[in-house]
């Protein structure tokens, strides 16, 4: 019999449809890490809200937990779509997927504000540095000078998207590796369990149009540049044995639901994921040194919620009875004296 | 000069941002109350502050308060406005005018009757703050107003004091400045003048009341749970109200908002969070303006193809573009009814008045919910700006909330299985399941790609033919949901037939009388939804001609028309009026009688 | 069987992404260069690698290539697809296939003659390299099909000299393949099946190109100066090549470009873009499909209002929402007519084949300039992205390069005044100056709010509707640079008229010759852009019945001609082609039997 | 006589049409100091193009140098139309004029991209933490628990563009007050010779929404906290007399056309306006010490304008004559052998 996890369900029951991607995509890998961490996390499918933009990485809702509700919208519209979605319904669980350009052209406005308004939810964008869907031009995460299979040169400077997130305030920032399970895993897990935007940059190397050395954002480059953070684990909690760890070299991380998230450091700089300016120049540091940092670089518990800043009920709206919705005539009538 | 008795048209000229609303507003309500029709309507540039600015109120005791341009008073506090104001002013009217502007008295007709009041002088008695006079000094001519016409004080009072509310001091400053004005009159001014108001019954059952607000409250009594919105003139104050009132009415127990409002970063984002809301569960609405109708096209588009309910009202301002932003059209019809590339035609509903934009108010998220579709509401700046008397909101029957073929997880179990787009009821209008909802069969995946009734992603020519025909369906079904037209018949048994639809009605209804005294008499049908009811065509094929009564260049209603009954096209003619104000009855009268 | 002679469609089923596109150049372009009249559609599926795609070639020496799902040979190289491939065979057909592909057999139809190929040990003896194997296999079947069909290796053999250029040892590996493959059918088929290609005298002053690099090339060769764009199928092509193009063409001694491209962030900003270079006297483009056609209405507009130059391409897909991206369709009629909120129509162009497309790259850019305003240039999947074959480019008289009313300092320094929105000729198209112009009188204040003749903001009544009125007129007068349509009569005399336009013109050809074999004829006119030319009227006035073929479920067409002519409404049907495939000449024939 | 600037105009060519803005608006202020600065700067109006977006701010540019080309475009679209107009004429001097709704909400994605694009042209945002033409409501810029007239609250965190236009590479970053004559008119000078998109963030109170104590954008919260960077001073390049300064305290950046700009250092802190990080780190402290900062925060002339990413010829495109936009039939023969 297979595993279940605390909530009684196999992994089978995080599964989704077949991928149409092309075979090695990083995208398809990202989609088993998220069937892994929401299995391990013990999320229900059901309580799940999959969203997505348009482009190859867009359509991968499709291809995780075909028991969750899914909606792949519009081209860069991820943001917005999920505000409202959170918004109708406050306990679902939403995870969000997009693509470089999804996110950093056609959607960065979206993206910015969602930010600001801190919804709750895992946003994941498959960062390749082209437009997989759309055949191969560059997105605007390429680097500087990169260049493509086609010999097309970028002269444009790279938005680095964890940048930008960790400037408008976002409490939980982190880049990761698709093919890195052992990282993103723990990190999809935190991302859960955090009480706002939760945004992990994950480079995705497109196989078919941006994967040769040139290209920062391919296989080879990756591995030969990637510079990790730090060793990630959570303690769901759940849990009631605690994980077998060293201590000494361990940072524990509170996340609001009771849920620990550790942190074990490899690198020699001693990062602190509270403090966001020391991951702004690490970041930096990185982008000069042209090193791929991954890992978790921030996070902040104590932003609010979208639904705490605007003081709306701890019911989802979208349960509300009749009643709760719609206020009595006699009010109305009341009311029509300042009318009159 | 005849005597006019509760029928005037006052014109009040300010400057922008002077606070004259406020002393507007008394004189309106007072009328009100003294049981006149009225209605008001405010004619203000695209700036915040220092340009002419205008109130018009017109009463009329036989109920015709739709905008006229002919002005019996004009109240001139703008000297850059003079000219424009005197020229406003028919022969015999009555010009009250600021004696302190110092223009050149050249300007001034010899045919109207002049009231020079020296403002400053007589607020100087009222306060000593300067920053106050400036207030009051609009509330100085309310008393003289008031003096000149026989308005009642007593009336005027009370409305001051509900006005200002709790505020004692305020109160009694305001009506002390009335009070200067109204005493400044009768002793200066002769008395009796040929235009006098009279006291008559309250008007019972009735508000005076602008549409947004009523929008707003048709939305917060109809079960709006998320509204989001990108500030546009004319279309902010409804949203603004909306959430005014919901903060009142839509709290639980423990003081926490049972609705969500989301000020988006623009159009494009406020219809998407929309559509994320109600594709969750929530009945959710929008509101914009031309602009945003624009940027709302792609989205738009989403919620035809993937049918996830969305409502946005667009009050209309004259476009296109950024046009003329403070003033009126219909000029959205085409966008709001096609939005978007490739088929589709969506639900419009056309309020005619507050008490229609207050019924719309919950009916739109009905229709959007019970059709699984985009929901239009076109109101514009006169409807959703100006005051109108309306019904009384609460006299008027809602009905219960409609929220569509929506599975629980309960129904589901029931269920052998459950296909989103499936056409189950051959109504064209499948069932669908809210996320969160917990059995095995309720989850699909929307989108806005090809997709089979499962809602897999599907190329397949023949899926893709029968879900567009399917939709196709779903627009004629919507018309079980919509409002039919209204008609009037004339008892004339008339052959001419007109019709138009919003905000011209009051209008077109005076001017129908208009048309009775010089024996032209017409039915009038106003159409009150996009798609046509069956009844539209059969008010073609019964008139041998119509004419067709459009707010906009491009008579955009009378195309929609031509298009449906092609058959009848050739004795449908137009009549258009697209200056940025109000249509006037004599104006469409003189129209009418042109084009027969 | 009867013996078909240059007449035969070929379906050729493979894997996405798996380098077919070579091979199946290859072939199209050597019975090209036989003399043989072809087109290649390719069918594909909106995703990058995997899924079965389609290229179907039909040749046709009586010149009829559109495209036609009566298929006379198939090569099945897809195991996904064997049954689909089967089904679309007519009996008797040719079935090629991949013998490796480890399909039941029991698929097959016994109708069809078979030709299994054992494709993985052919190119084995090709070539080691594993990674070359795969796309050689591709070239093996050009052979096998070559031999089969009688083609001219010859011909083949100077196609694949041509197509991979320098690269000699590439060429000769290739050629290699080919060879195999022609051996193997040599060896293992009879030949002298009843399908047959032969060679013929070449087709002069004829190319085979698609719309989309047609496009790009009248753009270079139309003074194209800026270009801005946001990929999206199946537009992309359109930008890339004129990239492509300009970069070979356009530049200067040292080098540097004499235009620029920019990859814009999305579509709102592409048009805003073209705007901007259009306003500062670039011409200017844009390209994109349905989507971006919705982004960009607020954008349009402003060009509309504020009569800013510009030009949008619009490959159009199949939509509504984002619909079937590698599917055709003629949906975006309405919208691109009427982009934007509020009044306002906008020129269209229909290009109807690549040669147009070329043509109307440059035209367009002459109306956009010439009327000041927006053009919409409706090119859709089919004529885009496929091959057909058309007039040799260079020997099409593009005319001189037209930039309309711009003022130089030199023509200003002659004048007393200069007013931006002055009609001063009476054509409703008033005279612009470009940003940079050293006068005095230069400047003006672009907006697209209210404005008086000198470009002043106003929001006076008067002033808005003459200007308004204006713009109607100029949108009449623009039909003095727009193309008018094409009429091609029957010999008959017929009573029966057909309008169409666009991609659907070759379809409608053949199927008139079809209706011509059952005694009915029909008159054809084909409308080259909007909005209507008097001829149009004219056709509709002299035909008793007339029949409007749309690719669109809606009738957009149908209903653009019932709103402008209402006198012919009665006269005119529809008839409708909506399932994301190219029209089929039998298909629309039946159809108009039908509603005949 | 008027004085004349160096190229023979009078200060009241830089005039434009009267304002309608309220009395008191600071966008008025800002308008007088243009003027001044393109006076000074000795451009030829005839060379400029003023463009903004939709907004009181963007209603400002028909109120200076009516010898201009103006172009008041749409709401949040100033990035695409300057990039569009710079285009099609590379000799175009650009001035756009934006507001806080403008570019941090509705535009924030087409100013990102303008930026990433180093489009040349002085962009100045008249920042006053809400939307003024559409009577008062918050903007992105709006600092968190802001407070309005209407004693609304703003449960969201604010945007601050000038990170945002660092984070984003902008080569010339500046923050100033529409009441800060003294420092605005150089800073503007110095934007007029910046080869690239130089970024002006002007505090501009709205006296009529948002000019009240409790909000960071009002007249009074500005002048309690406004913190001088440096004095600045701009010598133009036809300037031969070097103005006169103490040696010591200043340091001088040249720009690409010669002209150089001086900064005299006010504050204790040393700030190397080459030195980005620092600039982000001035904004992060002074952001938590609710401090204003204003002065030059970075300049780089390193990055290469847009015109010079594509290679585009030197000539203005609009001036390209007939010949070199349209290649000759013969090229276009010879092309079609490749379609036969
Ligand atoms: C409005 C609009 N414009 C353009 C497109 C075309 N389009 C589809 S996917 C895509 C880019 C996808 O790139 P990215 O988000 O990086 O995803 P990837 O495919 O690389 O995973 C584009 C431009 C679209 N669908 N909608
Ligand atoms: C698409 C669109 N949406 C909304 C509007 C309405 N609108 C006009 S100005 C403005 C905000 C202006 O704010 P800001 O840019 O800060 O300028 P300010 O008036 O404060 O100077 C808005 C929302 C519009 N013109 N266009
Ligand atoms: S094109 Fe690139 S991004 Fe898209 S599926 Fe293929 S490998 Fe992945
Ligand atoms: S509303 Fe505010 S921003 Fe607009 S003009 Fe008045 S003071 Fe200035
Ligand atoms: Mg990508
Ligand atoms: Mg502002």
């Amino acid at each position: 019999m297979a595993k279940e996890n605390a909530i009684g369900l196999e992994k089978t029951a995080y599964k989704g449809g077949k991928s149409t991607l092309c075979t090695g995509c990083g995208h398809d890998s990202i989609t088993n890490h998220i069937q892994t961490a929401y299995f391990q996390a013990n999320v229900n499918p059901f309580d799940i809200a999959k969203l997505s933009g348009i482009g190859c990485s867009s359509k991968t809702p499709a291809y995780f937990m075909s028991k969750s509700h899914g909606f792949n919208s519009l081209h860069g519209r991820l943001g917005p779509l999920a505000t409202g979605v959170y918004s109708a319904n406050r306990d679902l669980k939403l995870i969000g997927i997009s693509g470089d350009g999804d996110t950093a052209s056609i959607g960065f406005g979206g993206f910015a504000h969602l930010i600001r308004r801190n919804v709750p939810m895992v946003y994941l964008c498959y960062n390749n540095g082209v437009y997989g869907l759309t055949k191969g031009q560059f997105s605007a995460t390429a680097e500087q000078e990169a260049v493509l299979k086609t010999g097309a040169v970028n002269p444009f400077q790279e938005i680095d998207l964890c940048a930008m997130a960790l400037q408008l305030g976002c409490g939980f920032v982190a880049r990761s590796f698709s093919g890195d399970a052992k990282q993103l895993v723990p990190l999809i897990q935190a991302a859960i369990h955090h009480n706002g935007t939760a945004f992990i940059d994950v480079i995705s190397p497109c196989i078919t149009f941006n994967n040769h050395e040139q290209s920062s954002k391919s296989f080879v480059a990756v591995k030969d540049h990637k510079v990790n953070l730090q060793e990630l684990g959570v303690i769901e909690s759940q849990d009631e044995i605690k994980v077998d760890y060293e201590e000494g070299e361990l940072q524990m991380v509170d996340l609001p639901d009771g849920t620990q998230i550790y942190l074990r450091k490899l690198d020699s700089r001693a990062h602190n994921v509270n403090d966001k300016f020391a991951a702004m120049r690490l970041l930096e540091n990185t982008t000069q040194s042209q090193e791929l940092l991954t890992g978790l670089l921030y996070i902040n518990e104590n932003n609010k919620s979208l639904g705490d800043k605007l003081n709306t009920t701890d019911t989802p709206i979208r349960n509300l009875d009749l009643a709760s919705i719609q206020p009595s005539n006699e009010k109305l009538k009341n009311l029509m004296k300042d009318f009159s | 000069m005849e005597k006019l008795t509760n029928k005037a048209n006052i014109r009040i000229g300010t400057v922008n941002g002077t606070g004259s609303q406020s002393s507007n507003t008394i004189i309106i309500k007072s009328l009100f109350r003294m049981g006149v029709p009225v209605s008001g309507k405010n004619l203000f540039p695209s700036n915040i502050f220092g340009l002419p600015t205008w109130f018009q109120i017109r009463a009329n005791e036989s109920g015709y308060t739709s905008f006229s341009d002919e002005v019996d008073i004009v109240v001139a506090m703008n000297k850059d406005s003079i000219s424009q104001d005197v020229d406003s002013l028919k022969a015999g009217g009555l010009f009250i005018y600021n004696s302190d502007l110092r223009f050149d008295e050249i300007l001034l007709n010899d045919e109207h009757v002049h009231f020079a009041v020296p403002f400053k002088n007589l607020v100087k008695g009222v306060t000593d703050s300067i920053k106050l006079r400036k207030l009051l000094t609009n509330m100085v001519y309310v008393g003289v107003l008031a003096r000149i016409t026989g308005m009642d004080k007593e009336v005027i009072f009370s409305v001051v004091e509900d006005f200002f509310k709790s505020k004692k001091s305020v109160v009694e400053l305001n009506q002390q400045a009335i009070e200067v004005g109204f005493k400044y009159a009768e002793e200066n001014f002769n008395k009796d003048f040929y235009i006098q108001f009279e006291k008559r019954s309250p008007l019972a059952d009735t508000v005076l009341i602008d549409g947004n607000t009523a929008g707003a409250l048709g939305a917060v009594w109809g079960g709006c749970g998320f509204a989001s919105w990108y500030p546009i003139t004319p279309s902010s104050s409804l949203m603004e109200e909306f959430e005014n009132y919901a903060n009142q009415f839509l709290l639980d127990e423990k003081g926490k908002k049972n609705f969500a409002v989301v000020q988006a970063e623009d159009e494009l984002s406020s219809i998407g969070m929309v559509i994320g809301a109600s594709w969750a569960g929530a009945r959710a609405m929008t509101a914009t303006s031309g602009p945003g109708m624009s940027l709302m096209s792609e989205f738009v588009g989403l919620s035809y193809f993937a049918e996830v309910p969305s409502v946005t009202w667009d009050i209309q301002r004259t476009g296109p573009s950024t046009g003329l932003p403070t003033r009126t059209q219909q000029g959205d019809l085409r966008i709001a009814h096609t939005m978007g590339h490739g088929d589709g035609k969506h639900p419009v509903l056309l309020p005619a008045s507050p008490e229609e934009c207050f019924y719309f108010g919950k009916l739109a998220l009905d229709v959007a919910e019970q059709m699984q579709c985009f929901v239009a509401v076109l109101s514009d700046l006169d409807i959703g700006m100006n005051l109108w008397m309306t019904k009384d909101l609460s006299s008027i029957d809602l009905g219960p909330i409609q929220r569509g073929k929506v599975l629980s997880a309960e129904d589901l179990k029931q269920m052998e299985s459950f296909a989103r787009y499936k056409d189950v009821d051959g109504d064209g209008v499948p069932y669908r399941t809210l996320p969160g909802t917990h059995d095995d069969k309720a989850a699909f995946f929307t989108r806005g790609t090809g997709h089979d009734e499962s809602s897999k992603y599907t190329e397949s020519s023949e899926k893709y033919e029968e879900l567009m025909l399917r939709l196709k369906r779903k627009e004629k079904q919507s018309l079980e949901v919509l409002p039919k037209p209204v008609e009037k018949k004339s008892d004339q048994n008339a052959s001419l037939g007109i019709i138009a639809y919003g905000s011209t009605d009051q209008a077109i209804d005076e001017s129908l009388s208009i048309l009775a005294q010089t024996a032209c008499f017409a039915d009038y049908l106003r159409v009150r939804a996009l798609p046509f009811h069956h009844e539209v065509g059969v008010f073609l094929a019964e008139h041998d001609e119509v004419i067709v009564i459009d707010q906009n260049r491009d008579a955009q209603m009378k195309d929609f028309l031509v298009i449906e009954y092609p058959q009848f096209a050739g004795k449908i003619k137009s009549v258009l009026s697209f200056d940025g104000l109000p249509v006037r009855a004599k104006q469409i009268a003189e129209k009418i009688s042109e084009v027969l």
